[in-house]
């Protein structure tokens, strides 16, 4: 059919695709669920690091902090705004977050126990999460893309300030030294897997990637992804003086890359179904503060639509 | 040493304490953009704090920086009105207590621009362009909420109740604060009771609500380091993790 | 030292950290006998913690005393398990949380009585009547609650339902359990599941309501000091003055 | 009249009046109203030391602190099981403290600023009720006298308390000597003005004084209890090594007592009308405890209708 035609063609010349171009039903689903998860995650990874707002140890690191979990929201924003472009608003997407039939990703749910946390969500999930982006720029549809460039130019600034807390930590007294590694030892294995499952080799068949790639939303598979972020994240441990918790990390002089351990999938899964530390907290504390919010709003509607009539009506408060 | 670093206490303290509590709605707000908004306004009252500290450290010879400040003091020594300490209520409350707090900050910044301190003045310069949009802020959402439902009415009406027996220790001319106006540093709080009443009163008429009567009990003390019950609570969180690790840096 | 001292910081945290949530319940409770009685059952576990502090410092080598382990730890070397530090919730919540960790306690000191430990198995021997006692207590309230009002009866379910998520992580068997249970000092938590949950399911039945069903999620990883987000919080206020004044007296 | 006759009787041969016996009105209604305000201030005064009972800064002072705190409950109780015997019912008395019309002690609309607060309460606070209660202990109301000889022998255990923890504090570091002088700064002149007003010499008229000592409810003058609490505190103040805020303070060699500056009394009326530092928050606490338990009383009041019923029903239910 045409539109499939004229889709394919612009796929194939490596063109953008835009909201007023014909797509495939199933291309358009693809991109909603993963855009939509990938503006969830950014509004539940609000959270985690919200918890040490009002605790930061120094006036800047809680200016720096404030400016971080204000960027995500900012990124939740445009990325809800590229997922419009599709057909679907935003608040049907929050719903569909809150009763749990669209996910975020699955490392938010673990803990924020330490302030160095924020140091390893920082340099290691913020790592990894542009690790994904980056190839999600030259995305094939247009909105997403644009908003995944604004993103990642942010997301490096946060791994960047994710390193420089650990860095100055492991510069620190032993007390510090030790949170720092304790938080590198937790968030290691979760950022590997947060590039999700095996999609190489004999795992390639069954999973998404794909037909993703085919449709230019993917670029990279999940493996790859995975071991470029490993062969990113050795030297600045290094650098910091944090021991990555792998015993079978090593150079691999032949592959010209590190070899790594084994990931948990069986942890994966039971998180990823709902089992982990803060699945439950993470989806309540969300639930909790749209429904306070309800009321207002409301308001907020119903004062917009009082001044629309009033402006309908007489024609000359639009200007109030 | 300076005889007004005191009343320059008051002016930090009141800003650090509402940033702690406005950055506490990130995650908790009615939208996502007030997430942003609010964390916003933080940050703009966590940088106020942050240029006064330091200039107080120097002027009354303590040498303190921004951390011995905030992260240091018992809560004698803390020198906030009760207003900012409070514990967040609903948005209706927030908006309350923004609206009077910016109109506040609006007035005073305005005064303080002609401070005969050039850093003060300095800080008073940014602080202004500042809250007058936290100002904006806070009265388009007061009008929204007023004139909204009547839920919201309902709700914002009695915000206004509420509040109103922390305003009046915005106004107070305690000691530090003649002494600082006095040498043209400061700015008596009392001249800025007109200019801010008058503000805030035009955004409750447009929110088609009233202004509440005076209410027979007020705060006060807060200038003095007496604080009401939340503020040692308020500390234990700001400062827990810096006092657990004396001598660290960060 | 003695590879068990783990274990018994997993029985001296969970009293202290429940100690300190039914603490807040004084000038909070819903009759003046209420105040009076969670005070008491809160005096009581806190005795008991204090009873074991200073033995573990003993034989762990470290020679710490009780407020070594209380105010000088971070939330890192917590063991206590995720059901003692969430939240006060309402009444139903608490009555619900202090059957179960009650139910819970009367097995485990039972056990605790013929530990080779003979500190452990004093403090046991003197903690079973006082754990008797609160189980008594909660047994009242779930009992009243449930065969009360239809909104008691509505709560008292819930309630049960919230705490429900909480309840598996008493009952894992960690390293540290292990090891003590093999030295006769301490129990596989495990072995006490069925006296527990027989104990509170004729409680439950008594009061006309339901045990839930096992929810999706569970909390785990307190013993590993891995804790849900109010421990942070707990640990600031518990902690704040004594780690304002290093080296003080009290 | 008869029960004139009686009443005068015994109060002349200094007897107990107990609740069986005939007494006057004004009697009757004059102990309701004081020996609720005393409940209502056991009660309230759970709230200011309860603000450190989670902060306490060691866990023997913790559980100090609880028990005090417990014990003020009982206080309560014992007190509003005295004022029943006159005919008033407790929930009737607690309504009356929630919407105002009876008050409780001034002294608990001041707040707890530090720890230090909590000694300079023990050793004030209690130091002064002490002074005021034990004459209560031959009061002519035989529930209220029994009751204050149960509250006395608790109220000086707490002021020994509170004297030892600002024991504490003086032998500690400069901060803590700190804090201990300025909870003693604070809570000195509100303590005197506990005693109530000035109500002898010109004073004397007009004021409840007479009267209550006539009916043998009273037994000393507000000024002289006051003058007898300074006697005594002015040494211990001395083995604390603390300076009493007053420098009017010294031996009066010729009256045989210390004499010490003037109360500032408009500050007393200020507080007692309700605009002290804590008068709101102090009854709000107490009506949303109250408010918020409502549903729990109603379901243990229904319980025992239930419960009741059966036994009278089936008549044999009474053992279980």
């Amino acid at each position: 059919d045409a539109v499939g035609e004229d889709f394919d063609a612009l796929i194939a010349a490596d063109q953008r695709i835009e909201p007023r171009d014909a797509m495939p039903e199933k291309y358009r689903e693809t991109l909603i669920r993963q855009i939509a998860q990938h503006a969830h995650s950014e509004i539940i990874g609000m959270q985690p690091e919200g918890n040490w707002i009002t605790r930061a140890p120094s006036l800047r690191r809680k200016a720096i902090l404030i400016a971080k979990v204000q960027d995500e929201a900012g990124h939740g924003l445009y990325l809800y705004s590229a997922a419009e472009t599709l057909g679907v608003d935003r608040a049907e997407l929050l719903d569909r977050l809150h009763d749990g039939r669209q996910k975020y990703s699955s490392i938010f749910n673990y803990p924020t126990l330490t302030w160095a946390d924020c140091g390893a969500i920082g340099w290691l999930v913020d790592g990894a999460a542009i690790m994904n982006q980056v190839p999600l720029c030259r995305c094939s549809y247009g909105p997403y893309a644009r908003a995944m460039i604004r993103v990642c130019k942010e997301e490096s600034f946060h791994q960047r300030q994710g390193f420089e807390i650990l860095w100055t930590l492991m510069r620190g007294t032993p007390e510090q030294q030790a949170m720092a590694q304790d938080a590198a030892d937790r968030w290691w294995w979760p950022a590997l897997a947060m590039f999700g499952p095996p999609d190489t080799g004999e795992a390639a068949k069954g999973g998404h990637t794909e037909q993703s790639m085919a449709w230019g939303i993917k670029r990279f598979s999940n493996d790859d992804l995975r071991q470029k972020f490993v062969d990113m994240m050795v030297p600045q441990a290094d650098k910091l003086g944090i021991v990555l918790p792998d015993p079978e990390l090593r150079w691999n002089e032949e592959r010209g890359h590190y070899d790594f351990g084994e990931i948990d999938w069986d942890e994966f899964w039971r998180v990823l179904r709902g089992d982990g530390a803060c699945n439950a907290e993470r989806i309540a504390h969300r639930r909790r503060a749209h429904e306070d919010g309800a009321w207002v709003r409301e308001a907020a509607n119903a004062y917009a639509a009082k001044h629309a009539s009033t402006v309908t009506a007489t024609g000359r408060e639009s200007a109030a | 040493t300076q005889p007004y670093a005191a009343y320059l206490v008051g002016l930090a303290d009141d800003v650090l304490v509402y940033a702690q509590r406005l950055a506490e709605w990130m995650t908790n707000a009615p939208q996502i953009e007030e997430d942003m908004a609010l964390g916003n306004i933080a940050l703009d009252l966590l940088g106020q704090a942050r240029a006064l500290y330091p200039h107080i450290g120097a002027i009354d010879g303590t040498g303190r920086g921004e951390d011995d400040f905030a992260m240091q003091r018992g809560e004698r020594d803390w020198r906030n009105v009760h207003l900012v300490e409070q514990e967040r209520g609903d948005f209706a409350d927030e908006m309350a207590r923004l609206l009077w707090f910016s109109a506040y900050q609006v007035q005073l910044q305005t005064a303080l621009g002609r401070s005969t301190d050039a850093v003060v003045a300095g800080v008073a310069g940014k602080a202004l362009k500042e809250v007058r949009y936290h100002l904006d802020h806070a009265s388009l959402w007061v009008v929204r909420l007023g004139d909204g439902t009547e839920e919201s009415h309902r709700r914002m009406q009695a915000a206004l109740e509420r509040v109103q027996p922390y305003l009046a220790e915005l106004f107070d001319d305690d000691e530090a604060s003649v002494v600082a106006a006095d040498l043209g540093v400061g700015v008596l709080p009392s001249s800025l009771r007109d200019g801010v009443v008058e503000q805030v009163s035009r955004v409750v008429m447009q929110a088609t609500l009233s202004l509440p009567e005076s209410s027979k009990w007020r705060s006060r003390g807060g200038r003095a380091g007496i604080h009401s019950r939340p503020m040692g609570y308020l500390l234990a969180e700001l400062q827990h993790i810096a006092r657990s690790y004396p001598g660290a840096t960060w």
